[in-house]
């Protein structure tokens, strides 16, 4: 089934906790060569039938409102994942 | 929302079913039954109980209830002297007894308590949070089922030496564990203890202690009865979880696409509990159920084979209503999963309604599954097909019984004997040395650490809790009446002498109740031991059990209910035997509860006792 | 603090308090005993029904409303509940008094009754302690039985408490005195300026992230108070903030 | 500066509580057209100069050990946003 998927990331302004932990972290283990991390959501809604542009317009309103929250997060995506597998997946 | 039958489309449910037709018709089929756990004498049995051989559903339910840790197969002679040693004195606040989801103990003014502590060691090893929170929502269920509103939660952790590599990812992945679903319960964390010992590296205890409050009307119980009356499944949809390595039954499913994965981690969703909690009180004040039971382990098996054979005697069950996460499982799996957030009760048909209308309320999926007969059998039917037809008894009670070898260590003897012969320590520097090192050791330390995670406050009638000796909840706001309780272990002492360790486990934490103020009434305990196989471990759980039965007759307090967990050793190395004891005792007023510590200046300072 | 109304004037339990329970609500039960003790009278709010059965002032407290998995109070902000209440919360003069403890804080920032949001601690962890802080401004419906520059210690516990605003958004409370409420010695979580509690420019709707609730009864409360020695778990600085919106009703 | 994205999203057989609040709340909000919502978690680590196949390497191992909890999540991507702007930002 298609799948429609919506990033969020943490405003660049505004102090991201966890990924400043993980950007913490990562040398102890050995990960130099990050200079930042920001950690944000994804989420995957799926469709039953076939992805309308009215759909799409459904999620990018839903991305917007319910999904982020504004004064904190900027909704970076909200595209189609035309096929069943993960994008890029490994 | 209402929804009577699973969405999952038909086609993908159609499996090549083993029918009870099916399996008198094929004697000679080979079945998993040892992948699942079974040994062939047990297998054996159940061929004999049934007179043909199980289907695959059959054999699902018979290997999960038939399992050390719902069974209780090698531990249960051992446990019969918790009742055996129990004088009718003790029993005089008792409700409800051991057998049941938990203890009632009555307090006074129409008002009951029900507590119990359970463990939840193996999954917190191989996943921390979930294993931990999932503990928490397990012992949870317990507590409502018996018709009860949970007040508070303790947690005995016991985890490896503190500067081994995975030793950080256990404490924080548990102890954020049981906060992050503790919390979100709203139930205030009242006291536990934390100790750190190598000899629990690979095998980390965390038991979970809930209470429950409600009026003695109010008690509910697990069976079913009433010809005709109605069985319900509700809370969360069914997945794969807690199967894993059982997926061998999906060789049930010949011609289906092949199953998804099965995951042997189980996830807790808190807010679905906190949903189930508020809706079940709901149903209980509403008196719209007759019988209830949560699910837990062993999941459908465990709920239908013990409400049959706790009531009338019979059950007929179509398996195909119950909603899925996962469509792809097959009818054993369905049977055996473990996931987390759902009960099952009896209604009514003229309840129906009235319940219906809680359930969409609280917006909480549910389904009819099938109703109470007088058959004495419990039928399992797929799609109208007949996969379980069995005496619920034989499953649920009658599973095999062990009377396994036990004998004193031989090593026991050097080890009492291998008392400390260093120098005593007379000046001052020497003195000053051992207090700071005593100071600096983890177990000794503060634990604010750790309880600076929990809620305490919650609910609003936390009378004491960290860092006091005991946990004290108020019950009824208008006479102040009220319940402590404390836990307690020392597997330290057990090593030495299981005997004494388990006396002196109860007697602490009888003291720690005692000395709040409240009159200690009632028991519960978690017997953390390693294998059973192990004829030492077994004398180990033997002795244990004989100290905790013999105190318990000593201070007058009965056993209400617990947990046994066994296994819990790595290789050939066993934890220390660890009875943690909780004990439960009540107040007239917690206004009058007395705090550990010393709180003012010039006070007097009495040492009391041996 | 005096709960008793004098001879003659309305009893404060004339004043009728809802409480609004979302699903995951946890602490409504507390909001509603803080709200008796008070003297006032607690009223409970079901957030799916449309109806503020005509009380005075409304509580959203505490709690995981609906999971907050997603954010704290994504959700519970569509509640048909939460509509009838931002619309009587903006109602100008005679604008309906709300206070959102923890999660309701969370509930009003999310429904744009207050500014600002909350994301994770700083330290990551889910943090229970006695806090203590600073009133700063003593004239909203939920502080005007306090002086401005007292100080309270009351309960402080969740996970994502860290207050954040963009400076501009920052400075606006400061020179408009909306900080009501700051964290006195270390920073629990790493929120902005030490801010604990806002207001709207009206001052009716008040949002604080420590629980005032949970410091209303001796016995049951925080074990310190900010007026000096307590007996065990006796503080009972957060009655104030309910008082204070009764006596103001009872007007 | 260069990022790399990595994407975690809960295993498919695994129960996603996240997921399925916010599927729970879509329709009340008037957003019918979805029949599922997973909630997952994007990284984006920032690279100081040019990402070389070996901090590519080091993304991946580190997605799979400190990113992602592998009992109940899968790394879905792992992958160069080559610009400074973010992938399909509206
Ligand atoms: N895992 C835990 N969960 C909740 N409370 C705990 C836990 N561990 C310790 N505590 C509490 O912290 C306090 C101090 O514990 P501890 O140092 O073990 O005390 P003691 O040595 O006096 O038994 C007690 O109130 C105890 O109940």
């Amino acid at each position: 089934m298609p799948r429609i998927v919506v990033d969020v990331m943490p405003k660049p302004e505004i102090l991201d906790p966890q990924g400043k932990a993980i950007a913490g972290a990562l040398p102890r283990l050995g990960f130099t060569g990050f200079s930042g991390v920001r950690q944000g959501k994804r989420f995957e809604l799926t469709v039953d039938g076939e992805v309308t542009e009215e759909l799409l317009e459904q999620a990018r309103t839903a991305a917007s409102t319910l999904l982020s929250n504004p004064v904190i997060e900027d909704v970076t995506r909200v595209e189609v994942l035309a096929d069943n597998t993960a994008e890029g997946e490994q | 929302m209402t929804i009577n039958s699973s969405s999952a489309p038909a086609e993908a449910r159609k499996f090549n079913i083993d029918t009870v037709a099916h399996a008198a018709e094929t004697p000679d089929v080979e079945l998993p039954w040892a992948a699942l756990g079974l040994k062939e004498n047990e297998f054996d049995r159940v061929v004999e109980i049934l007179g043909r051989r199980p289907t695959a559903a059959e054999l699902a339910m018979y290997s999960v209830m038939w399992s050390e840790h719902c069974s209780y197969k090698s531990s249960k002679v051992h446990l019969a002297q918790f009742g055996d040693k129990v004088t009718d004195a003790m029993k005089e606040h008792l409700l409800v007894g051991i057998g049941e989801n938990a203890g009632v103990v009555d307090i006074g003014d129409g008002w009951a308590v029900t507590f119990k502590v359970e463990s939840h060691n193996h999954p917190s090893f191989v996943e921390p949070y979930q294993g931990a929170a999932t503990g928490v929502g397990g012992i949870v269920r317990d507590i409502i089922s018996m018709g009860a509103r949970p007040v508070a939660i303790m947690d005995p952790l016991r985890f490896g030496a503190i500067d081994h590599p995975d030793t950080p990812r256990l404490v924080h992945g548990i102890v954020s564990g049981i906060g992050g679903y503790g919390n979100s319960l709203g139930l205030p964390n009242i006291g536990g203890e934390v100790v750190f010992d190598s000899v629990y590296q690979g095998n980390p205890l965390v038991n979970a202690l809930a209470v429950g409050v409600l009026r003695h009307e109010d008690i509910r119980l697990a069976n079913a009865s009433g010809v005709g009356n109605k069985v319900v499944l509700f809370g969360a949809r069914t997945g794969g979880d807690g199967i894993g390595g059982a997926s061998v039954l999906a060789s049930e499913s010949f011609d289906a696409d092949k199953p998804s994965k099965r995951p042997a981690v189980q996830v807790g969703d808190p807010f679905a509990e906190k949903v189930l909690i508020e809706c079940c009180l709901e149903l209980f004040k509403a008196s719209v159920v007759e019988g209830i039971q949560d699910l837990g382990a062993a999941g459908i098996s465990c709920a239908t084979s013990e409400l049959a054979s706790n009531g009338d005697g019979g059950m007929h069950v179509e398996l195909t209503d119950v909603l899925l996460r996962d469509p792809s499982l097959t009818p054993g799996e369905i049977l055996m999963s473990e996931s987390q957030e759902r009960m099952m009760a009896v209604v009514t048909p003229a309840n129906a309604a009235a319940f219906e209308a809680i359930m969409d309320k609280w917006n909480v999926e549910y389904s009819w599954l099938g109703e109470v007969t007088d058959t004495g059998r419990l039928i399992i039917e797929w799609d109208g097909e007949k996969i379980v037809d069995v005496d619920p008894r034989t499953v649920a009670h009658d599973g095999p019984v062990y009377h396994r070898p036990f004998h004193r260590p031989e090593w026991l003897d050097a080890l009492q004997e291998n008392t400390f012969d260093g120098d005593r320590l007379t000046d001052g520097d020497s003195l000053r040395a051992a207090v700071l090192e005593l100071m600096s050791s983890p177990n000794m330390c503060s634990k604010d650490w750790i309880t600076n995670q929990y809620d305490r406050f919650v609910q609003g009638n936390t009378a004491l809790a960290m860092p006091d000796d005991a946990g004290v909840v108020r019950v009824d706001e208008e006479t102040g009446l009220g319940v402590a309780i404390s836990t307690d272990a020392n597997g330290r002492y057990s090593y030495l002498n299981p005997y004494e360790g388990a006396r002196l486990a109860l007697a602490e934490a009888y003291r720690n109740v005692a000395t709040t103020g409240a009159k200690p009434l009632a028991v519960t305990d978690c017997l953390n031991f390693g294998s059973p196989e192990d004829p030492e471990v077994m004398w180990q759980f033997a002795e244990t059990v004989r100290g905790l039965a013999d105190a318990c007759q000593e201070l007058g307090v009965p056993v209400t209910g617990g947990n046994v967990s066994l296994y819990n050793q790595t290789g050939g190395v066993p934890i220390h035997p660890t009875p943690v004891v909780g004990v439960l005792g009540v107040f007239d007023d917690v206004a009058r509860r007395t705090p550990s510590g010393w709180r003012d200046d010039g006070q007097a300072i009495y040492l009391l006792g041996a | 603090m005096e709960t008793d109304a004098p001879f003659g004037a309305p009893a404060l339990d004339s004043v009728r308090v809802g409480i609004v329970t979302f699903p995951g609500s946890l602490d409504d039960r507390d909001a509603a005993r803080a709200i008796r003790l008070a003297g006032g009278t607690a009223v409970p709010l079901w957030h799916g029904d449309h109806d503020l059965q005509g009380v005075d002032a409304v509580v959203v407290p505490g709690g995981f409303s609906y999971g907050d998995y997603l954010r704290a109070g994504a959700i519970s902000r569509f509640a048909p509940l939460m509509e009838q209440i931002t619309a009587a919360a903006s109602g100008g003069e005679r604008a309906l008094p709300v206070l959102g403890i923890c999660n309701g804080f969370q509930v009003l920032t999310e429904a744009h009754l207050l500014p600002g949001s909350m994301i994770k601690n700083n330290h990551l962890h889910f943090l229970c302690r006695d806090q203590r802080l600073r009133v700063e401004n003593a004239d909203t419906a939920w502080t005007a039985s306090y002086a401005a520059g007292d100080e309270i210690v009351v309960p402080l516990k969740n996970q994502d408490g860290q207050f954040v605003a963009d400076e501009r958004t920052l400075d606006e409370l400061e020179g408009e005195g909306r900080v009501v409420f700051r964290y006195v010695g270390a920073n629990p979580n790493g929120s902005r300026r030490d801010i604990a509690g806002i207001s709207n420019a009206a001052g009716n709707v008040v949002g604080l992230m420590p629980h005032p609730e949970h410091a209303v009864e001796a016995g049951f409360g925080p074990d310190s108070s900010a007026a000096g020695l307590v007996g065990v778990r006796g503080g009972t600085d957060g009655l104030g903030i309910f008082t204070s919106v009764l006596k103001k009703l009872v007007k």
